[in-house]
């Protein structure tokens, strides 16, 4: 029952504040630019106005293309419950295990890349040629991320972390820093930001995430974007979590629960607007050079290993 | 029973004798006296078996020797003799592996190498005196034999290199003898035909088919049509 | 007394259709064969029941069926991991009997089927009874028949001339674990002084260690473990579908029995032991999904897949080994399961694989990806088993390749328990090279899926291909609902075995995503507008899309190809010819993507030319004339008369 | 009774060579003689095994019948017998191709007979001097049934099997003879006796006995085809006609390895037969190694036979020189399992040569439309002779390595990988061969029934035996182990 509250109120929390952090992160990268930039509603607009649109659907695609959006959205939600922003449950079921918040969000990535193939366009078919690549190159990089936070919290469940990161603080960790910066570049690995990926663009061949959901329209592309936006969120919430908890419960009540909510989506404003500052310093790299990006990821995580060793 | 030394000198003379031949067959290449070396080699040994019973009067022994000039002095020279005429091959004058110098060395390497292999074992089985040398030669002189028949290209060679092989082994067996006389007479006559088996064959690789046949059917008389 | 009724009425049925199928090879037709498959599928259901009961109860069954001597005996004794190899073998064995029925008569000669016919029984049965034999002459002689058979059925389609290549090299192969088996069995007899199937105890280190060896080696080779793998693609593409079904799903799992029975139960393990493996593991698995990606024939792809979980299994057992060694049991026990789950799973997701390739390949008549595409619309059921396989191979939740991999990952996360700080380096390399390859799994079977059943059809074959008959279908259904079931309600399954593991939930994570699903789905009813239009494919302003230019499967695995281009030694080739001096303007040219064959270059090959080459030297000895025959007999004669003088 | 097979032997010899009676079949005439005298052979080997009590001796203690003696006899006659039958059909297209001549055939058969009298007499001797002359007969008799065909090779052929064999047979009378002096020294009176060699071994000087044995062995092991000696064997077992080579590899080897085994019972009983299972094991390993390396690139099916029939007796000299009960026990059984399986590849060789005139194998197109039986009998009879389940090679294969455990475990690993090299050869041969499909068509050569019945026959022996071990034959075995006194 208690399960039941607290993913009522996670889901549409996170769901609420997801496309909030997505509009903020694109009007600093407009200032950084000197121009104004979208509302900070931006997308919540964009997201009605999308959903009242039809759908158009190539010849060549299958039911494949009209399922995935659903999956997508499900998969994404279900993962959100993985990752505790109002207050932190009690366990229930292993929600909150590592790897099957991770493997949720590749579920929706697999289906993403099908559909991605499904209309037969070239465009599609590079994005999840892409995406695939990308994903399965950082994947050991995060499980070593992980496996360093197990090592540290000595867990792998997501709650349990959260918990002991709450009533220890991490920050003064020296541990901590390296795995915040690993922490950041998956990040920005699996939100599609540049280096990686470049979300402005439309037609250039450096896209990967937009040529995936290109054939999408109407209400199929609201859900695309509102779980990609989701997906943002929950991964900002790991990092915070970890690495600056403060503000988070474990003991649930109309307080503390409002507290926490109100203290994430501050400190999710200042991951936001550090991610746009992130984003407009650096420039969309090559395709092949990402994996040294991965490689810097992946050595600051297994030194952190190497630390906890050491200790 | 006459016991002289004189008769082991005479024992050792004809051990030379029997290595000097084997000598001359490694290196001749005319094979009508090929042949003939073989039947004095022939003699040779029928003498060492008659010194022997000379010494240590068995009656088999003398009947070997009897046997020896039978077969080996008449019975196969002669077919070979036939055999060639009808082959009309006169000499053999090809070497391989060894030059006839290179053949008598290690003819002679083998000796030595025979003896100091021997000398571990056979003075402790017989008490003969004359036993171990004549092992000795005997072994050395089948080798010998064999390197003939490895050496030399012509069949009837190789036949000859064959039988000098016999020679020694039947050297060899002189000094132990007893084996039953029907045994010796027994061998004796399955290396008979076995050699006329050989020349009828070394006969066929020289003729055609049909010359062959015929030569086996008459060499096996009661099978012919 | 009931399990001895259905044991031997199972082997009663196979052998006897084995031998009718034999004696009447040229003159049982259609009907006949279709009766002894049905006759087979029955068999396997009773074998089924049979080792499900002894699963469930967890209790033994032995029967010493007849004494060919008074110390070679075909005796079984099978206990609860011999019968839940059994509940595998005879699983899939049952299903592919099903299949069969429709798919055996598409090819080959009348003849030809039955001989497949009996080979299978023959092959099903004698797996069935490599699990139970209590002793290792019996052992031998089924794994000897079950090579055999196989390697038979593999050389179904004889007149093709690479199938000759596959099955000549299977055979060696065989035939060398054979050698190695054979090897680590007589060397237990010599320590233990009886064929029977014991712990080995009070032999030195150094002589357990070879027997491990030996032993590693020969059920590798088997299982398809790297280095010594290279058999698997070979023989899997060339064999008829559903026998690479019952080899992948089966056969090499075989293999896994034999290892941990006699890793675990026979041999008392050393650490090193456990590390080997677990290394040997990796790089299995690794490198097994590295090579899918490159492959465009779809069975060599699922057959280097097979290379992977066989990879993955091995993972499991080297952990159980080093934990076992360090003591923790319960992270023990979870690797252990983890891999004879996975043993299962594999089974299962593979053969379906299979099966609907089969599927595929009967309709379009070609085996290159390249040359499929859009078959989801002509064929639609074919093509959700198949996503369903995907999926499950792909370890997504809420499937049973998901379970397994997952207890995998949690023995892995949990390991930083054991002391040694440099095996736990090892472990996590060994971790984050396993999370490399369930995600490159993933892009492997999106690729896979995408380009054989997505898109517009890329040939003429694949345009007219049409769905398959009942039985071909049914009986990938039959495995895919094991899929989603042994993955939905894995968590109840172990707790009522009484093993709580530290999995998930994933009934209640499953209900939980179908609740959400409505949820989306009600409020896109009511918010959401309902009306959609068909259009064609927006190709940037081509004025028509048409399949050329669909992306293709070389192209999709190009980046991965680039990245790991150290591991393929990847040479890419191209040439261009211009129109004029300037080389501005192109006119022709060819450009090709090479991949090493890495073992196949440096391994297999060096090895067979030197073995070649010796023979040559030896077998030329012989072909020269007497008077070297007689110096041959000489020189050993002289060396004789030496060495007697010498030695003695 | 061992008058009673001289007598049988020479009344059908009579049969044979009488002149005036000449029907116009002869072919057919003279074969039916033969499966006479081979069937009669059979029948009193049964009865001698029956009514004859073991051992028995016989013509003042040269010839002895006890049960090795017996179970050699009964293998060369059943093998014979099989000859016999197969030979009728096979002789008689022989004939048609003109590849033997008519007037040959009373040749031929009369040389067939006596060697079959030679062999049984050379398993019943107890003397073993007399046991070499029979050997030494057995070169003879079977080069005349070699060169009794039209072709130059065969001659050459036959040229090298009587050298090679018999130049190295020379040193074993050598070898016999120091053996005779040492039984002379050891107890006044000199013998060769194998009975009474038994007895006295025991008060034998080791050393001498090795020195004696080596030379011994020499001989035998040129008839039994070892490496180094064995240089005659491929070409002799290739050019004879299938029949004979059946007989060449099925049967004669197996004289030899029965000398040798008989030698080493005497060398069981000294304080040499360490030294002598060292020789003897050497050699095995030696002679295997040489002929599975030299089986990989043959392409003529009656070779790489051959070549395995040297293996399979390297393999044997390896049993024997193990010297354990229960090695020699599978020996036994090992020698009647390849004889049988032998004489089925030969069998079905032999069908294939008439078929294409030719024993290469990128000749033979089409098998399986042309001659069904004889390819899988060379198919079945590849898998039995590589020691693969259902067939009895495998049991003896895997009993005696196991013996070897205990000697050595790394002769074992050499040994199996040897296996691997020879698997592999028949494996490449048959892969290649088997499917190939020709565009010129042959017209399918009739086998005939007497052809046929044989190859069936033994495709039901070999199954039976590789599965069902009669108790009768356990007995058999068990009993001659310990005669010999292991």
């Amino acid at each position: 029952m208690s399960f039941i509250i607290y993913a009522l109120l996670n889901t549409a929390f996170v769901m609420l504040i997801s496309p909030l952090f997505v509009s903020l992160i694109k009007k600093v990268k407009a200032y950084t630019q000197g121009r104004q930039g979208p509302p900070l509603l931006q997308t919540y607009y964009m997201l009605l106005k999308l959903l009242k649109k039809e759908r158009v659907y190539s010849d060549n695609t299958s039911l494949i293309m009209r399922i995935t959006p659903y999956i997508n959205i499900v998969c994404v939600l279900v993962a959100s419950l993985c990752v505790p922003v109002v207050y932190i449950p009690a366990q229930i079921a292993g929600f909150g295990s590592i790897i099957l918040f991770l493997y949720l969000l590749v579920f929706a990535k697999f289906f993403m890349a099908l559909a991605g193939l499904d209309a037969g366009s070239t465009f599609g078919g590079m994005g999840s040629s892409r995406e695939m690549t990308v994903s399965a190159v950082i994947e050991p990089v995060i499980i070593i991320v992980f496996a360093a936070l197990g090592l540290l919290l000595k867990t792998t469940n997501l709650y349990d972390m959260f918990t002991t990161s709450l009533n220890s603080s991490l920050f003064i960790n020296p541990s901590t820093l390296l795995i915040s910066l690993s922490l950041f570049i998956i990040l920005i690995v699996e939100t599609a930001r540049i280096p990686v990926d470049n979300p402005e663009t439309h037609l250039e061949l450096t896209m990967i995430h937009e040529a995936m959901i290109l054939e999408y329209s109407g209400s199929d592309l609201a859900m695309m974007e509102m779980s990609h936006a989701v997906k943002q969120t929950i991964l900002m919430a790991v990092f915070i979590n970890i690495l600056i908890p403060w503000g988070l419960t474990s003991a649930p009540n109309a307080l503390t629960v409002s507290i926490s909510a109100v203290t994430f989506i501050i400190k999710g404003m200042v991951l936001a607007v550090a991610v746009g500052f992130f984003e407009s310093m650096f420039a969309k790299s090559r395709l092949f050079r990402l994996p040294n990006l991965f490689m810097l990821a992946f050595f600051f995580s297994f030194s952190t290993i190497l630390f906890e060793l050491l200790k | 029973m006459i016991n002289l030394p004189v008769l082991d000198d005479i024992t050792k003379i004809l051990f030379v004798l029997v290595l000097a031949t084997a000598a001359l067959i490694i290196t001749i290449r005319t094979l009508t006296s090929l042949l003939n070396i073989y039947s004095i080699q022939s003699w040779v040994i029928a003498a060492v078996a008659f010194v022997l019973y000379l010494k240590n009067g068995s009656i088999v022994l003398l009947l070997l020797a009897i046997l020896t000039i039978a077969s080996k002095a008449f019975l196969v020279p002669f077919v070979m003799r036939r055999i060639q005429k009808s082959m009309h091959i006169k000499r053999d004058l090809e070497f391989r592996y060894l030059t006839p110098i290179g053949s008598i060395l290690v003819g002679t390497a083998m000796i030595f190498l025979v003896y100091w292999s021997f000398s571990q074992f056979l003075p402790e089985l017989s008490s003969e005196t004359m036993f171990f040398p004549g092992a000795v030669i005997g072994v050395s002189l089948a080798l010998m034999g064999m390197m003939v028949i490895f050496t030399r290209k012509q069949m009837i060679t190789k036949i000859l290199g064959y039988l000098t092989m016999e020679n020694g082994v039947l050297l060899f067996s002189l000094f132990v003898a007893e084996l039953s006389f029907i045994i010796e007479l027994l061998i004796i006559l399955d290396l008979v035909m076995l050699i006329v088996l050989a020349t009828v064959l070394a006969f066929g690789i020289d003729t055609s088919i049909d010359e062959f046949h015929d030569k086996l059917n008459s060499f096996t008389l009661w099978f012919k049509e | 007394m009931m399990m001895n009724l259905l044991f031997v009425c199972g082997l009663c049925v196979f052998f006897g259709l084995a031998l009718a199928q034999i004696v009447f090879v040229t003159k049982a037709s259609a009907v006949v064969r279709r009766f002894s498959l049905w006759a087979m599928l029955l068999a396997s259901i009773l074998f089924l029941a049979f080792s499900l009961n002894i699963v469930l109860h967890n209790s033994t069954f032995s029967l010493n069926l007849y004494e060919l001597t008074n110390d070679l005996r075909f005796s079984f004794l099978v206990d609860r991991l011999a019968a839940y190899f059994m509940l595998i073998i005879s699983l899939v064995s049952g299903v592919a009997c099903l299949y069969s029925l429709g798919y055996i008569e598409h090819n080959g000669t009348n003849t030809g089927k039955n001989f497949l016919v009996a080979m299978m029984s023959l092959f099903i049965i004698s797996m069935l009874l490599i699990v139970a034999s209590d002793n290792t002459f019996s052992f031998l002689f089924f794994w000897e028949i079950m090579s055999l058979t196989s390697f038979f059925m593999v050389l179904f389609e004889r007149e093709k001339p690479d199938t000759r290549k596959s099955a000549l090299f299977y055979f060696v192969m065989t035939q060398m674990s054979t050698v190695f088996l054979m090897f680590g069995f007589i060397a237990i007899h010599h320590a233990t002084g009886s064929f029977d199937i014991g712990s080995v105890t009070g032999v030195s280190p150094f002589f357990k260690g070879a027997v491990f060896l030996s032993l590693f080696i020969g059920f590798g080779i088997k299982a398809g473990i790297m280095p010594f793998h290279k058999w698997l693609p070979y023989a899997h593409s060339a064999s008829p579908s559903n026998i690479s079904a019952l080899m992948s799903g089966v056969m090499i799992k075989v293999a896994i029995y034999g290892l941990v029975r006699y890793l675990v139960f026979v041999l008392t393990p050393d650490r090193w032991w456990g590390v080997m493996v677990l290394i040997f593991g990796t790089f299995s698995a690794v490198l097994g999904v590295i090579y899918a990606l490159k492959e465009h024939d779809i069975k060599k792809l699922l057959a280097y897949h097979s290379i992977e979980n066989i990879g993955i299994i091995v993972i499991g057992i080297g952990l159980y080994l080093i934990f076992q060694s360090y003591g923790f049991t319960d992270l023990a026990t979870l690797a252990l399961i983890a891999a004879l789950f996975h043993s299962l799973n594999h089974a299962l997701f593979k053969s379906l694989l299979f099966l609907t390739t089969g599927s595929v390949i009967n309709a379009t008549g070609t085996r290159n990806i390249e040359k499929m595409g859009g078959l989801i619309k002509v064929m639609p059921y074919t093509g959700i088993l198949f996503l369903i396989g995907a999926v499950s191979i792909a370890a997504l939740p809420p499937f049973n390749g998901f379970v397994s991999e997952l207890m995998i990952f949690q023995a892995f996360l949990q390991s930083f328990v054991i002391g040694n700080p440099f095996l736990k380096i090892i472990l996590f390399l060994g971790l984050s090279l396993f999370a490399l390859t369930s995600a490159l799994a993933a892009a492997c079977f999106v690729k896979a899926f995408g380009l054989i059943f997505l898109a517009a059809p890329r040939s003429e074959e694949a345009r007219k291909a049409k769905e398959v008959s009942t039985s071909m279908i049914a009986a990938p259904a039959i495995l895919a609902i094991g899929c989603l079931l042994l993955g939905v309600f894995s968590f109840q399954l172990f707790s009522s075995q009484g093993y709580t593991l530290p999995i998930p939930n994933l009934m209640v994570i499953g209900l939980v995503l179908i609740i959400t699903l409505a949820l989306v789905w009600l409020f896109m009813r009511l918010v959401g507008n309902k009306n959609s239009r068909k259009s064609e494919t927006w190709g940037c302003g081509i004025i028509s899309q048409n399949s050329k230019m669909e992306y293709t499967a070389s192209g999709f695995s190009e980046p991965i190809l680039t990245i790991f281009r150290p591991i393929y030694r990847t040479r890419k080739k191209s040439e261009r010819n211009f129109n004029d001096a300037g080389k501005s303007i192109f006119k022709d040219g060819t450009a090709e993507i090479q991949t090493f064959k890495l073992f196949e270059e440096r391994i297999y090959i060096p090895v067979a030319n030197f073995v070649q080459k010796l023979s040559n030297i030896i077998s030329n000895l012989h072909d020269v004339d007497l008077d070297t025959y007689i110096l041959y007999s000489f020189i050993a004669v002289v060396i004789l008369i030496l060495a007697v003088g010498w030695l003695i | 009774m061992l008058l009673a097979y001289i007598i049988s032997g020479l009344v059908i010899m009579g049969f044979m060579l009488l002149r005036f009676f000449a029907p116009a079949r002869r072919a057919d005439y003279l074969n039916s003689l033969a499966i006479a005298q081979s069937a009669i052979f059979l029948i009193l080997s049964i009865a001698s095994l029956i009514y004859i009590p073991q051992p028995s001796f016989f013509f003042s203690r040269y010839l002895m019948i006890d049960q090795l003696a017996v179970y050699g006899a009964l293998i060369s006659c059943g093998i014979f017998l099989l000859a016999s039958f197969y030979a009728r059909g096979y002789v008689r297209r022989l004939v048609e191709l003109h590849d033997i001549e008519v007037r040959e055939l009373r040749l031929f058969y009369a040389a067939y007979n006596l060697l079959l009298i030679v062999v049984v007499f050379a398993f019943y001797c107890n003397n073993l001097a007399l046991f070499w002359i029979l050997l030494e007969l057995t070169t003879i008799l079977s080069a005349v049934l070699i060169v009794t065909l039209n072709a130059k090779e065969n001659i050459v052929a036959a040229l090298k099997y009587v050298f090679t064999a018999s130049t190295a047979m020379l040193f074993s009378i050598i070898g016999l003879i120091i053996l005779f002096a040492l039984t002379k020294q050891a107890t006044g009176v000199g013998t060769l006796n194998w009975d009474v060699l038994m007895q006295q071994a025991a008060s034998m000087s080791p050393r001498l006995f090795t020195f004696a044995f080596v030379f011994i062995f020499i001989g035998f092991a040129a008839k039994a085809g070892i490496v180094p000696f064995h240089t005659w064997l491929p070409q002799a077992h290739a050019k004879a006609p299938s029949v004979i080579s059946v007989l060449l590899s099925a049967v004669l080897l197996n004289i030899g390895i029965f000398g040798v085994l008989r030698l080493y019972a005497v060398a069981h009983q000294t304080a040499a037969w360490h030294d002598v299972s060292l020789i003897l094991i050497g050699f095995g390993v030696l002679t295997i190694a040489v002929a599975a390396l030299s089986m990989l690139p043959r392409g003529n099916v009656k070779k790489l036979v051959a070549f395995s029939s040297i293996e399979h007796m390297g393999f044997l000299l390896v049993g024997i020189g193990l010297g354990t009960p229960l090695a020699l026990f599978w020996v036994l059984f090992h020698i009647l399992a390849h004889a049988l399986v032998k004489t089925l590849l030969f069998f079905s060789a032999g069908i294939l040569h008439q078929q294409y005139h030719s024993n290469q194998f990128e000749d033979m197109k089409d098998v399986f439309t042309l001659q069904p039986l004889a390819a899988w009998g060379l198919i079945v009879g590849s898998m039995a002779i590589i020691g693969v389940p259902i067939f009895p090679v495998f049991l003896s294969k895997l009993n005696i390595l196991t013996e070897l455990a205990d000697y050595s475990l790394p002769v074992l690993f050499i040994i199996l990988l040897c296996f691997l090299i020879v698997a592999a050869a028949f494996a490449v041969i048959l892969i290649r061969t088997i499917p190939q499909t020709g565009e010129i068509k042959h017209e399918p050569y009739r086998v005939s029934v007497s052809m046929k019945l044989p190859i069936m026959f033994l495709f039901a022996g070999i199954v039976i035996l590789g599965v069902y071990f009669p108790g009768g034959l356990h007995n058999m075995l068990v009993g001659i182990v310990n005669s010999l006194g292991f």
